[in-house]
């Protein structure tokens, strides 16, 4: 009985891969999911988690404690809980500085660290590379977005104060789906757009919220000052965004003097800078050497 | 390919006064990270390459002999002085650091003629054109440096070292970055220096180009000096590494018995007719090696000491500790 | 090699990459071929084995085969032990091999690698050269490096294109290039019971029909070749005759170098 | 061997630290950012009724206490920081040149590039105030000596800390513009407090304030600041770990 004929020594060398490649689009979702790791700190040191992680926080905090109240207290503290649901999105001053935290963090480590000419060795293009990243960032604003907003919706229906009847529900909540979408996507393109100027993820910030004042403060003063009418508003982004999304949940304006300007025009702000956007960060990229 | 061999090494200039370059029992840690413990050489007129594993403290050695860093033992001069304090020593000495970062928005004319200024240069302009010109930048004087290859930024670099017709000459891996023709120029400056009485302290990688630069060698592992002079001698001092010796010839089988026999070597390995012989008789062997293939009339058509290049020498001191 | 990878358009000419062209179908070559960066730039928080599985994955590479994938060739590249180590805790050698190891991961048919042993110390590169040498041998992938080092290149390569300022110096396989004997070096030790000995040796090799050349007092005799068909005896005998002792006989070759410095000046 | 006169070191070191600071991005920034203090001193002059003491608060708060200090920062920090943290002090370093030639040179390089760019703004926006002559010219001063006051004590901090930008805001934002107006001794050595007292001395507007020394003391304690910072970076010049 010779032990030696089962014996078998195994080749532990390279093995070739013949299995199917998947395309551009399995590319497209891994670098979003490794995007969205980097962003919340996942698989880094804690203090990366810390900011975008706080504001998160802040806001589910918020919505939990409210509609805690409302559900121990009875309906008369349900008075905030109004009928429409757009009022309860994250005020827009949270919201640019949550994307102005999240987007430099996607596109500027890559400069840095060599992760770029990496990406563009492989199958991924420019364009497909910048998808891949707007996945991820307007996936993270859509959780500062959405989700408080899904939470009231939910407690207002089961108390019993949300849209009466299911056609109207299910309206709203299409509505709020579409508002909630559109905005983070503007967000989150307006962010990358002026974080692709420098290297440094700190400086980035800065220049995304420079960027928000640079716009909101002089269009506030000119209207104020002047006479060039309520359009000169719309040259802040933040604020015509924000706007946008109330007409498209066809809720009240977010100030009055938002009111006074159409829908179409609010829509053409809201394209334009959309386009703005997309428009500084593929012209910037496309300069950009690869290798 | 065996590089062609070196100069001879320069005489020591047998002046009394202190050596131009001293280190005497240097020693230097950043918190608990020994960097550089207990060195001691000294320097004189000739060209010496500095070699050593990465993060074998080469580079901290070099900003201590600049006075970039301050020793946290012992003591470094320069030209006697010490280069941290002393104002007028930092004009004669020419250094051209391991990083990369150089002046960019400055054109090269502009990098390598603030160099000459604040070395206070007589006239600036014409030593700032000849350094260019002796580093083959002088066809892109007028491009800025911050759109330079790595072999051009090195370049540049060397010029702003030179500028200054320093007496001390420290290059941290001068030759990285350059193609083969500029690196051979690179090494007829180097030997042109270190003959005119600079004395040229270079850091390298690439030894086959060190064994054509020079034979003076200072060999640095884990911050302590390994070994110091002649790397040819330096071979023959390791008698516990016998020498091993290719021999390509007809007659492999009989060539190899006779100086087993004779005792001269003392392992032999035969592969496709080609013969390997390690022996720590190296005189004995050179002396009679022809003589015995004459007898047995075979012929020698290669004979090639595989372990005395500078490799061979640095792998053992290195490895061994 | 940004041309090679479809990333930079050639202003005329046209390039064929595994038959596929570049620039038309970009994606599906650079899932086919990989790619290591010239500096030594990681991402430095990231753990090697993270690194590597996502680049493979990118690559095409399902996400389970990606996983066991990256741990094989971390092992194969001698970074097992540290494959879980952020890619910035790792010395400059460590990280070549994680360049290696990410650009073997997604089993690619060409692998372009800028610079391979950039900043290494000369016991690190070999290593890598040896890694590189045995993935073209044993794993059967192509590889293309660029390097500025002549006998790095003549010590691992099959072929070579040699560009000077752009312009095409030389191509061609190394060992047809390179190789042809141009000439013998006879290196002789000065011994002290022999002084005229390396004297003696070059007149009996000159008087026995050779051309020799010898530097001012070098101990190095060169040897045309091609004059006789048997220098080797020759030497034997006139190194036997003088009682000198022989340090080196060597065929100078055409090196790569030779070839470099011909073809420049 | 030649040692380089002081006035050529600090010359030369002037001019490659002038090139080095001047980057497009920069430029374009801070040109913007100007724009905003000359917009708001154009609102202020057309609305309030009393506009000497509107512009004397306005030119105090949004000039001395912010515009002047953030450009400043950017570029004083920058000057010698920079320079330590890409390696290139050494280029500066190893020379015959004396060190505080270096940290002089540094200084007036930053300033150089800091003051146009902030006391044009300024007094354009004192013009546009149309509050008097005493109020531009009390403005230009001002700015001037809070321009050099802050080029000092930043150019310091860059060779002092890791990210000098951080520090630098918490200066001008936490302790200049939070803590001096509680703490007095704080207030002894912000610059903000001196510039403020200067403006105020001149044009006559009074205010409340927990510290007001005399224009005399306020010049005079400037110019120490301006000296003692340079002293300190001397010293961290030849003390430091050059890379």
């Amino acid at each position: 009985m010779s032990a030696t004929d089962n014996a078998r020594i195994l080749d532990r060398g390279y093995r070739q891969f013949d299995g199917e490649r998947l395309g551009t689009r399995s590319a497209i979702r891994s670098t979003a999911w490794q995007t969205t790791r980097s962003i919340f700190g996942l698989g880094r040191k804690a203090r990366h988690k810390f900011f975008p992680m706080a504001i998160l926080g802040i806001t589910y905090l918020i919505v939990i404690i409210q509609l805690a109240a409302v559900f121990l207290f009875g309906n008369e503290t349900a008075g905030f809980l109004t009928t429409n649901s757009w009022e309860q999105v994250a005020p827009g001053i949270v919201m640019i500085l949550f994307a102005a935290l999240v987007a430099p963090d996607a596109i500027v480590r890559d400069q840095k660290n060599g992760m770029f000419s990496l990406y563009m060795s492989t199958p991924l293009t420019k364009p497909t590379y910048l998808a891949a990243k707007s996945f991820s960032v307007a996936g993270s604003i859509l959780l500062i977005t959405f989700g408080p907003a899904l939470l009231y919706l939910l407690g207002k229906t089961i108390k019993g104060l949300g849209p009466n009847g299911v056609a109207q529900w299910f309206e709203t909540f299409g509505r709020l789906t579409a508002a909630c979408v559109l905005v983070s996507l503007f967000l989150c393109a307006f962010s990358l757009a002026f974080s692709c100027f420098t290297n440094r993820r700190a400086i980035a910030s800065i220049v995304v919220l420079l960027a928000y004042i640079g716009t909101s403060v002089p269009s506030a003063i000119l209207y104020e000052e002047t006479n060039i009418g309520e359009k000169i508003l719309l040259v802040n982004p933040i604020e015509t965004a924000y706007e946008f999304g109330a007409r498209l949940c066809n809720s009240p304006s977010i100030a009055d003097n938002y009111g006074e300007i159409t829908t179409t025009f609010i829509t053409l702000g809201f394209i334009g800078w959309l386009l703005i956007s997309c428009l500084i960060l593929l012209v910037t990229y496309q300069k950009r050497e690869a290798i | 390919m065996s590089p062609q061999p070196p100069p001879p090494p320069q005489p020591q200039a047998a002046n009394h006064t202190a050596s131009m370059i001293d280190v005497s029992n240097a020693s230097k840690s950043f918190g608990n990270v020994v960097a550089v413990s207990d060195v001691s050489f000294q320097l004189n007129a000739g060209v010496t390459a500095l070699l050593g594993p990465n993060g074998a403290g080469k580079s901290t050695l070099f900003r201590m002999l600049c006075g970039l860093t301050t020793p946290t033992a012992g003591t470094v001069k320069v030209l006697g002085r010490d280069a941290r304090h002393d104002t007028p020593v930092r004009g004669k000495i020419g250094l051209s650091p391991q990083q990369d970062a150089l002046f960019d928005r400055l054109t090269a004319f502009e990098f390598v003629e603030i160099a000459a200024k604040t070395h206070g240069v007589k006239n600036p302009t014409s030593a700032t054109k000849h350094a260019l010109t002796l580093v083959d930048l002088a066809t892109v004087t007028e491009k800025n440096v911050g759109s330079f290859s790595k072999g051009m930024r090195q370049r540049a670099k060397l010029a702003a070292a030179l500028v200054n017709d320093p007496e001390i000459l420290i290059l941290d891996e001068p030759l990285s970055g350059l193609d083969p023709v500029q690196r051979n120029r690179m090494i007829e400056l180097f030997h042109t220096l270190g003959s005119q009485g600079k004395c040229v302290l270079i850091s390298s990688h690439i030894l086959d180009e060190v064994a054509r630069i020079g034979s003076e060698v200072l060999v640095i592992a884990q911050g302590r000096l390994a070994a110091s002079g002649d790397y040819r001698s330096l071979r023959t001092l390791m008698e516990d590494q016998p020498h091993v010796i290719q021999i390509t010839t007809n007659g492999a089988r009989e060539l190899g018995a006779a100086l087993l026999q004779k005792e001269i070597i003392e392992g032999v390995t035969i592969e496709d007719g080609s013969l390997s012989v390690t022996t720590s008789k190296i005189d004995a062997f050179g002396r009679s090696i022809a003589s015995i293939a004459r007898e047995l009339d075979v012929s020698l058509i290669e004979v090639t000491p595989m372990d005395d290049d500078l490799e061979s020498v640095f792998r053992y001191l290195i490895e061994r500790r | 090699m940004s041309i090679a990878l479809g990333l930079r358009k050639p202003t005329q000419g046209a390039i064929r990459v595994l038959t596929l062209e570049p620039i038309k179908d970009g994606a599906k070559l650079r899932s086919l071929v990989s790619y290591g960066p010239e500096r030594n730039i990681l991402p430095d928080e990231m753990p090697a084995v993270d690194f590597v599985k996502h680049l493979a994955e990118v690559r095409g590479i399902p996400r389970k085969e990606a996983k066991t994938r990256a741990s094989d060739v971390l092992w194969l590249v001698g970074l097992g032990e540290e494959r879980f180590r952020p890619i910035g805790t790792m010395s400059t050698g460590q990280r070549q091999r994680v360049k290696l190891a990410q650009a073997i991961a997604a089993d690619p048919q060409l692998v372009f690698l800028d610079e391979p042993t950039d900043g290494l110390d000369p016991l690190a590169r070999d290593e890598v050269l040896t890694l590189i040498r045995q993935v073209s041998e044993e794993y059967g992938i192509h590889i293309m490096i660029s390097s500025h080092l002549l006998e790095e290149v003549e010590q691992i390569c099959d072929n070579i294109v040699v560009l000077n300022a752009g312009k095409l110096v030389v191509a061609g396989q190394l060992n047809q290039l390179t190789g042809q004997s141009t000439g013998i070096e006879v290196e002789l030790v000065p011994i002290d019971d022999q002084p005229t000995a390396i004297d003696a040796v070059e007149r009996s090799l000159r008087q026995a029909g050779l051309t020799v050349t010898r530097e001012a007092d070098s101990t190095v005799l060169r040897i045309q070749d091609g004059t006789s068909e048997t220098p080797a005896d020759l030497i034997r005998d006139a190194v036997a005759e003088a009682g000198a002792r022989l340090h080196r006989i060597q065929h100078r070759r055409r090196s790569l170098e030779d070839i470099i410095l011909d073809t420049s000046s | 061997m030649a040692t380089v006169s002081p006035i050529r070191a600090i010359t030369l070191t002037h001019n490659v630290l002038l090139k080095q600071l001047i980057t497009k991005g920069r430029l374009i920034g801070i040109t913007l950012f100007g724009l905003l203090p000359i917009l708001l001193g154009w609102v202020i002059g057309r609305q309030s009724d009393d506009p000497l003491e509107a512009g004397v608060g306005f030119i105090s708060y949004m000039g001395l206490s912010i515009l002047i200090p953030v450009v400043a920062l950017i570029f004083a920090s920058a000057s010698l920081g920079d320079t330590r943290e890409d390696g290139t002090l050494v280029y500066l370093w190893l020379r015959p040149i004396s060190r505080w030639s270096v940290t002089a040179g540094a200084w007036a390089a930053s300033s150089t590039i800091t003051l146009p760019l902030t006391v044009i703004p300024m007094t354009i926006a004192a013009i546009l105030l149309d509050a008097g002559n005493t109020l531009i010219l009390a403005t230009i001063l001002t700015a001037v000596l809070a321009g050099f006051a802050y080029c000092g004590i930043f150019l310091l901090l860059g060779l002092l800390v890791k990210n000098p930008v951080i520090w630098g805001l918490a200066y001008i934002f936490i302790w200049e513009a939070i803590v001096t107006s509680f703490a007095k001794p704080a207030a002894a050595i912000a610059v903000s407090g001196y510039s403020r007292a200067i403006i105020t001395g001149r044009t006559g507007v009074e205010f409340e304030r927990l510290f007001s020394p005399s224009q005399g003391t306020s010049i005079f304690m400037l110019i120490v600041i301006i000296a003692v910072s340079m002293g300190i970076t001397t010293v961290r010049l030849s003390r430091i770990e050059v890379p």
